[in-house]
């Protein structure tokens, strides 16, 4: 077991020691775990399976090893070495940390041999990550982190009945395809699926994201953009590649994220709905199921770790230097910070699909896939999202973000600067590997599944998409009275759980519980005391109840004689004991029995 | 956002060269009939996107979408 | 059936009379004794009980290795003469009430020190060892009028007894008391009277030979009623009970503890023997369907007792309340009558009387150092006497019936001969009186040791260096706890006796 | 096979341990160390007895020890196999932690009374491994009623009113039932059976109508209230009056475990899981039982104080325990014996980590408990860790037993309960989780920041002797969920055919 390092462990090992290191020893400490798990990636050997555990009598892989997890490998640790940097300024070993687990979860689920393992690792993911929301410290973030960590917890659920289905048919963990009629059914593979599906973020199973990912902290919004989605990518690719639902659902996602954002104001929202959008493509390709499709998912997958990272780093850096993420409140301010308007504009190419950038090549596999399998409304909605993608992201956001005129919010542009030197470094970063893959797709396609030699850069397919590009602009700049952000906000499907939670809790606590404990106080308080009153002097009290009866029923004469009387009655309860049952009564009792028993025993 | 009128023409004349090389350019593996209109991807997006916009619009303030920003407070 | 083979052994000798006749000697003896001191009568009385226990305990013994025991008064053989039997069963019912009220004696020196006036303390240990041999006359007697003449000596000495009481409402007490005892007495004696009359013999075992040819006879029917009723009242059935409480409340405490051991449970006795040795179970089960309303009248009693001490301010009256729920208890397992649940119901009468005697003697103890009868006042006495509130707690539990305790090996039987005889749904009666039991007793437990002392036990001034009841008291209270614990965890040997009483008077 | 059966009095020894630290403690009042070096002595020397007989029980062995007959048909007689095991080495084992705890406790807390204090802990513990090590009904229920007797000066240890009203309210719940219900139960399964001894599948089988062993069984469920079955479950809440370490062992470990522990006595030992079966019951039990799991799972999410929120889950997490037991499928009655090991260990560190912050700052309620995480760092990681075995997050304790739990429900083909316990899952997040993003991410209230800046008198800090064992709990929380071998070979031993 030796031969191998797990890069998920390594950094989930590697965050023991943060909190004992200072300085710059700390800093290069932190940069070196991403680059350890890196190199471990690198010394991988594909199609071998190690670190195998036996667990309760279950048989836990944690390294399933082959080309599609080192390639999420791989995106991976770059992606949490650039998040490293981009978070060395920060001084909160408990980001810090949080960031590395979710990372290192992230590779555990990827290297995960079986459901148990890659259930465990789904778990450390969303506890992580979910600190990474309450590190947000704005006015949502605790309570956003909360439903974030309870959604995924539902979804963990999900994905636990289904393995459990699963294994109790088949008694095996084995994470390979699933089909309706394997092991557990076609419950067992739904419910899998749905818990695959809760991470991908796909609607209505999205709203955690949008409602999450903008209250995250600066910082862990990047970590966040790419760990959970990519992971659950991963996972589908694994085990629902050719589920042909996956397709229908891709394409719901892209268009649903995308009419989203185009009336979005918190900008980081806006980025979220992207990812939603993005994401949308991967799953389309995870259900188009075909080695290229496969290869454009993964594709996809890496280069949206970058310009996805990219753009929350921008957005981040923004709202670093401005404390503010509202479109209306902010604009103008690419005087104040070039450099990061530029290095986000290379993410915004990106993910609308420039050529010569990464998300260019990309969804053109995607797109590519549908196309050969002759699948017209796929190809064409997808088209449609890419539109919308360079609408919302290249020019939607970057110019209210940057561009226009700032009239609103003085502070905002008083505050903006350039970020911290070590946010810019990561930027730059991210932008080159977008870059990178743009170029020299090679790059991009050595960490795919499957080998493929696809060009993207046919003439045709070029042209295409810069007519695209162009009109879609041309569009814009006609329609772009109608695009200005407005102070609100857009309500999801997290509506349900957000207004019925509340409205459960009020009806637990005010009538359910009232109920309770209003029977609880008749039998355990107004019985037993009734019953001790009563029992002072039996007689007397049945005297009183009988007085207070007739009081009720008589009429106004009587009255005032009953009322003294029981006030009279009342006020020598319980009395004297000694006088009570007199002797005559007892004697009535003595004749009643000899009666009863000769009555009886003669009749 | 008022673009002075060179960019505007740039921008024009770029739109056209794309639409012109568009023409031209060999299509690599048709499939479906408008694989092979020129210009055809110019004229989707357009319509697209102004059809995107239209919706959002549609469902953020016909079906109620967009509130208050205090509205779960 | 008869008795058996009657045996004469000449170890036993003429010790059944003895019995009676050392209390009676004793009683006799102590007005004049106590002239010489005070505590002299307290010697005499201890001195006599103690001989009267040891001579029942080797009554029991002969009666264990060789059956029944008779002993003819003055040789005149029954029916002509009056004869003295011990049986498993009465020996055993003997040897519980001598050795209680041994224990009792021998507790009650200071109280009755205390509570009774100096010049009356020699008329006092008369009526006390005159109360003492009645009952165990009672017990040890053959003969049906003998058991009458008995009854009235108890009776005669009790109301004196509890007419000694410090407050002057023992007076009424006594007097209502008097009344209703002599109205059951007279009831007795009515029914007494007609077997007589249809018989012709007083001797039980006689009668129990002549009866079963005129059972149909309205005579006999007639008696029965009368008897059963005189009974009823005498032992405080509900809700025959009135006179019951008050007696107990307000009597001297050595008294209260003494009566609530023994005399309810010696008319009990009475009740059984008169059931199934002068009567016989085919009669009571069969002719009569006597057992039938006996089991309703004891639910009745069972509930109502529990139900009505709940209510109660006074420990005593509680106490006493209490006992006429547990004399329920002992009329409900004859009335069952069924092998297992008459063991029950016997053991019962030894276990009540532990556990009832020394909650009295309890009580006894708080009054002597405090005064304090009133619940709520004994608030914060644990600390103050602490090991007579630990007896007392033993003996809550006991009555509750945890499984360590006597209490609970009652109930067992009870239960499980109710449940044998097909009869389940007297179970939840038992239960729920154990709860209710449960709820009044450990009131008085929690404000004992989970409140603050009360204002009352505050303005006492301790003449005394300790806090704690006499040395003598405490003892003998904590002895009877310990019993209490003892015949809960090692309840063989009495349960095999009162077994082999049970399997005896249901004649098998 | 039958199994191998010695003649020991070690069990007795074990409990004799404590009971006789009960008289050391109780002569050495006077001094409070050397009183509280008994009860770490008598911990200590019971944990060793009990862990002695470890090796021969996993082998399949059995401990005997008959005492004597009370009367016929009632026998004190005690009895060690792996599921008496499972229980006895986890109270006595906590016994020890909580020890040093409570010592820390009570002496932060300047509790009065420490003696009757640790005197009635003892006797509580004595009859806790009486009840594991019984040998048949009636000792069982002899050493359960000894466990409410001895718990009642715990509970209404303030002696304040109300103290003592919850420690009444403790009272009639535990008592009444026990005596109405359980004992009814007890007569009936003698009646029928004719003996209480324990036996290998049960002592009923063919012993009675079908109606008269439902009723037996309906009985015997309503009467051990100790497991916190609703609706008899308002004792555990009254009874956080107590001390905390007296929530913290016994109302998260000894009594509620004694409790459960008579649950699956009666449902592997008296009814036995094929009996049980053919009665077709469980089944209407496992969801009342799904009942009472969601319920208290839902009001624990609207208390506020901290205490009571442990207590409904531990209601919850009970039902957890009884659930596998009546499901009667192989793996969730694994659980059901594992999940007292599991639930035992993390419970107690909650409990421990509320009485450390009651004792440090004297707080009670979780919204006050803002920014407390930074004070108190361990503890609240500790309760962070426990709380996430509760939820049943890998690689927690709690998580094994879920699985189990949730295997169970698919063998038993029962998607219902299934979702019941996803359910319950989260809202066991829903209620557990504010607290600990409270504590790490809730302001400090003002005045809390004042006093801390303020004379020091105030200062925050954690007390080792406190901080210690309910570190140790979390780490043993996790370290059975990584291998939780031993609890599940003991199990195993249990369900073994």
């Amino acid at each position: 077991m030796t031969e191998w390092a797990h890069p998920g462990v390594i950094m989930l090992v590697g965050t023991i020691l943060i909190p004992f290191l200072k300085g710059g020893v700390k800093k290069s400490y932190m940069l070196l775990i991403p680059l350890v798990a890196l190199a471990a990636t690198y010394y991988s050997t594909p199609g071998t399976t190690v670190w195998v555990y036996d667990y309760m009598g279950l048989k836990l892989v944690f390294g399933r090893i082959d080309a599609l997890s080192i390639g999420f490998s791989y995106a991976f640790c770059i992606m949490t070495f650039i998040g490293g940097v981009y978070s060395l300024h920060l001084d909160d070993d408990r980001q810090h940390i949080a960031g590395l687990l979710y990372a290192g979860s992230s590779l555990g689920a990827v290297f995960a041999g079986d459901l148990l393992t890659l259930f465990l690792f789904w778990e450390i993911m969303a506890f992580s990550s979910a600190y990474l929301i309450f590190a947000g410290k704005f006015k949502n973030s605790t309570k956003a982190g909360t439903r974030y960590l309870l959604v995924h917890i539902a979804g963990g659920l999900f994905l636990l009945a289904g393995i459990l289905m699963y294994y109790a048919e088949s008694h095996s963990l084995a994470f390979n395809g699933f089909t309706p009629d394997g092991p557990g059914g076609a419950t067992a593979f739904y419910l899998i699926l749905i818990g695959f599906l809760l991470n991908a973020a796909v609607p209505p199973l999205s709203a955690w994201l949008s409602d999450a990912y903008p209250e995250g902290s600066i910082t862990g919004s990047v970590f966040l953009a790419t760990f959970t989605t990519k992971t659950a990518i991963y996972v589908l690719i694994r085990g629902f590649s050719g589920a042909e639902i996956l397709i229908v659902l891709g394409i719901i996602m892209t268009l649903y994220g995308i009419l989203y954002t185009i009336i979005e104001n918190d900008c980081r929202r806006l980025l979220s709905y992207h990812i939603i959008s993005q994401v949308g493509y991967m799953v389309a390709a995870v259900g188009i199921g075909t080695e290229f499709a496969i290869n454009g998912s993964a594709a996809h997958a890496f280069t949206n770790i970058f310009f996805k990272g990219l753009l929350f780093m921008g957005a981040g850096a923004v709202i670093y230097v401005t404390g503010t993420r509202k479109l209306t409140e902010l604009g103008g301010i690419y005087k104040k910070m070039p450099k990061t308007v530029v290095l986000f504009m290379v993410g915004a190419f990106a993910i609308s699909g420039f050529p010569l950038f990464s998300g260019f090549v990309s969804k053109a596999m995607i797109i590519g896939a549908a196309h050969y399998e002759h699948m017209a409304w796929t190809t064409m909605l997808l088209s449609l999202t890419a539109v919308g993608t360079f609408l919302s992201v290249g020019l939607k956001l970057a110019y209210h973000l940057f561009f226009r005129p700032n009239e609103h919010n003085e502070l905002a542009m008083h505050k903006a600067k350039e970020p911290p030197t070590n946010m810019l470094v990561a930027m730059a970063m991210a932008a080159v590997i977008c870059i990178l893959f743009g170029v020299y797709p090679k790059a991009l396609f050595s960490m795919l599944p499957f080998p493929t030699d696809y060009n993207p850069y046919t003439m045709d397919h070029v042209t295409a998409s810069l007519l695209m590009l162009g009109f879609t602009a041309l569009a814009f700049y006609i329609v772009l009275g109608k695009l200005n952000p407005h102070k609100t906000l857009s309500i999801d499907t997290d509506w349900f759980y957000r207004k019925t939670g509340g409205m459960f809790i009020y009806f637990i606590n005010s009538p359910l519980l009232k109920i309770g404990d209003l029977i609880a106080g008749v039998v355990f308080t107004a019985v037993p005391n009734g019953l001790i009153y009563f029992m002072r002097n039996p007689l007397g009290a049945f005297k009183i109840g009988a007085d207070t009866f007739s009081l009720a029923i008589s009429g106004s004469d009587r009255r005032v004689k009953l009322r003294s009387r029981i006030k009279r009655e009342k006020a020598i309860y319980p009395g004297d004991n000694i006088k009570h049952w007199p002797i005559g009564s007892t004697v009535v009792w003595v004749a009643v029995f000899l009666l009863a028993c000769l009555l009886i025993y003669f009749v | 956002m008022k673009l002075s009128r060179k960019v505007k023409t740039i921008f024009f004349i770029i739109l056209g060269l794309i639409v012109i090389a568009d023409y031209f350019a060999p299509r690599g593996y048709p499939i479906f009939p408008w694989d092979t209109i020129p210009a055809f991807w110019g004229a989707f997006a357009f319509v697209g996107c102004l059809l995107l916009i239209g919706i959002s619009k549609f469902l953020g303030y016909k079906l109620k979408v967009m509130k208050k920003e205090d509205f779960y407070d | 059936m008869s008795f058996g083979p009657t045996t004469f052994i000449s170890a036993a000798g003429s010790t059944p009379v003895l019995v009676i006749v050392i209390p009676l000697l004793a009683a006799m003896l102590a007005p004049i004794v106590s002239r010489i001191h005070r505590s002299v009568g307290w010697y005499l009385a201890t001195t006599a009980t103690f001989i009267a226990f040891l001579l029942s305990l080797s009554l029991l013994y002969t009666v264990i290795d060789g059956g029944t025991v008779s002993y003819r008064m003055g040789s005149w053989a029954p029916p002509m003469g009056i004869e003295y039997v011990v049986s498993y069963f009465n020996g055993f019912v003997l040897a519980v009430i001598a050795f209680i009220s041994f224990i009792i004696t021998l507790y009650g020196k200071k109280s009755v020190e205390q509570e009774i006036p100096e010049q009356k303390i020699p008329f006092f240990y008369s009526a006390y060892l005159l109360f003492i041999a009645g009952i165990m006359g009672i017990v040890i007697t053959g003969d049906i009028f003998n058991l009458y003449v008995f009854v009235e000596i108890t009776a005669l000495s009790g109301y004196a007894l509890i007419a000694m009481g410090k407050d002057r409402k023992a007076l009424m007490a006594s007097y209502n008391y008097l009344i209703l005892g002599t109205i059951g007495a007279t009831f007795l004696v009515l029914g007494i009277g007609y077997l007589y009359i249809a018989t012709g013999t007083l001797n039980m075992n006689d009668l129990m030979q002549r009866l079963p040819e005129i059972y149909d006879s309205t005579t006999v029917i007639t008696a029965f009623a009368f008897i059963m009723v005189g009974l009823c009242l005498k032992l405080a059935l509900f809700p025959l009970h009135i006179w019951l409480p008050n007696v107990y409340t307000y009597s001297p405490s050595i008294v209260s503890a003494l009566m609530a051991a023994t005399s309810t449970k010696v008319m009990a006795f009475v009740l059984l023997r008169i059931m199934f040795t002068v009567f016989t179970p085919e009669f009571v089960l069969e002719v009569v369907p006597v057992t039938k309303i006996l089991i309703v009248m004891s639910c009745v009693a069972i509930i109502m007792g529990s139900l009505i001490a709940l209510g109660q301010t006074n420990i005593k009256r509680m106490l006493a309340y209490s006992s006429i729920g547990q004399i329920g208890y002992i009329t409900l397992g004859a009335a069952i009558a069924t092998e297992t649940a008459m063991t029950g119901s016997l053991i019962h009468i030894l276990n009540h009387a532990l556990m009832k005697g020394m909650l009295f003697m309890v009580v006894g103890a708080v009054v002597y150092k405090t005064g304090i009868v009133n619940i709520k006042d004994m608030e914060g006495l644990g600390k103050r006497m602490p090991w007579t509130m630990a007896a007392f707690t033993i003996g809550a539990m006991s009555m509750i019936g945890f499984p360590f305790t006597v209490g609970f090996i009652s109930k067992w039987y009870l239960a499980t001969g109710a449940i044998g005889a097909g009869m389940w749904y007297l179970v939840p009666v038992l239960l729920v009186s154990s709860i209710m039991t449960a709820f009044y007793f450990w009131r008085v437990v929690e404000s004992v040791y989970f409140k603050g002392r009360s204002a009352r036990i505050d303005t006492l001034k301790s003449p005394h260096h300790s806090d704690e009841a006499p040395f003598g008291m405490v003892v003998t209270t904590l002895f009877l706890a310990g019993l209490c614990i003892y015949f809960g965890l090692w309840a063989s040997g009495p349960v095999e006796v009162a077994k082999n009483a049970a399997a005896f008077l249901l004649g098998s | 096979m039958e199994l191998e059966a010695i003649q020991s009095f070690r069990p007795l020894y074990a409990m004799l341990a404590s009971a006789i630290g009960v008289l050391l403690i109780g002569l050495s009042w006077e001094k409070p160390n050397l009183r509280e070096f008994w009860t770490i002595l008598a911990a200590v020397i019971k944990f060793g007895l009990v862990v002695s007989m470890i090796p021969f029980v996993l082998a399949g062995g059995v401990y005997e020890c008959s005492l004597f007959t009370v009367v016929p048909g009632l026998d004190i007689a005690f009895r060690v196999d792996a599921l008496g095991m499972v229980f006895a080495i986890i109270a006595s084992l906590l016994w020890i932690v909580t020890s040093f705890y409570s010592i820390g406790y009570m002496r932060a807390c300047n509790e009065k009374n420490q003696t009757r204090y640790f005197m009635c802990f003892a006797i509580t513990m004595t009859a806790t491994i009486g009840v594991a090590f019984s040998a048949n009904m009636f000792t069982l229920f002899l050493c359960y009623e000894a466990i409410t007797l001895a718990t009642f000066p715990l509970v209404g240890h303030k002696m304040t009113a109300v103290a003592r009203r919850g420690a009444r309210i403790y009272m009639v719940y535990l008592l009444g039932t026990s005596l109405a219900f359980q004992l009814f139960a007890i007569f009936l399964t003698y009646n029928a059976a004719g003996t209480l001894d324990f036996a290998q599948g049960g002592i009923l089988t063919g012993t009675g109508s079908t109606a008269l062993l439902t009723i037996i069984f309906i009985l015997f469920m309503a009467g051990i209230t100790k497991a916190g079955m609703m609706p008899f479950h308002n004792w555990l809440p009254a009874a956080m009056v107590a001390p905390t370490p007296v929530s913290a062992l016994l109302h998260a470990v000894a009594v509620v475990k004694a409790g459960v522990f008579t649950v699956l006595r009666v449902v592997f030992h008296i009814f036995g899981p094929g009996l049980l079966d053919s009665l077709g019951i469980s089944f209407f039990a496992a969801y009342f039982i799904c009942f009472t799991i969601v319920m208290a799972s839902v009001i624990a999410l609207t208390k506020d104080n901290l205490k009571a929120r442990l207590a409904y889950s531990t209601v919850s997490q009970l039902a957890y325990i009884v659930l596998g037991a009546v499901m009667l499928s192989p793996s969730s009655m694994l659980a059901a014996i594992i999940h007292i090991a599991n639930h035992a260990f993390s419970k107690i560190t909650l409990f421990f980590c509320a009485g450390h912050i009651y004792a440090v700052t004297h707080k009670t309620k979780i919204s006050e408990l803002g920014g407390i995480g930074k004070k108190m760092p361990w503890t609240m990681v500790a309760f962070f860790i426990a709380s996430l075995s509760m939820i049943g997050v890998p690689p927690v304790a709690g998580f094994v037993t879920k699985w189990y739990l949730a295997v169970g429900t698919v063998e038993a083909e029962n998607p219902i309960i299934l979702i019941v316990i996803l359910v319950s899952t989260m809202l066991n997040a829903a209620y557990f989780l504010p607290i600990s993003y409270k504590a790490f991410f809730g302001k400090e209230s003002p005045e809390d920041a004042g006093s801390q800046q303020g004379s020091g008198h105030h200062k925050v800090r954690e007390l080792p002797m406190m901080t210690i064992p309910l570190v140790f709990t979390a780490i043993v929380s996790v370290f059975i969920g990584i291998y939780p071998d031993f609890f599940i070979s003991l199990a195993q031993e249990v369900l073994r055919p």
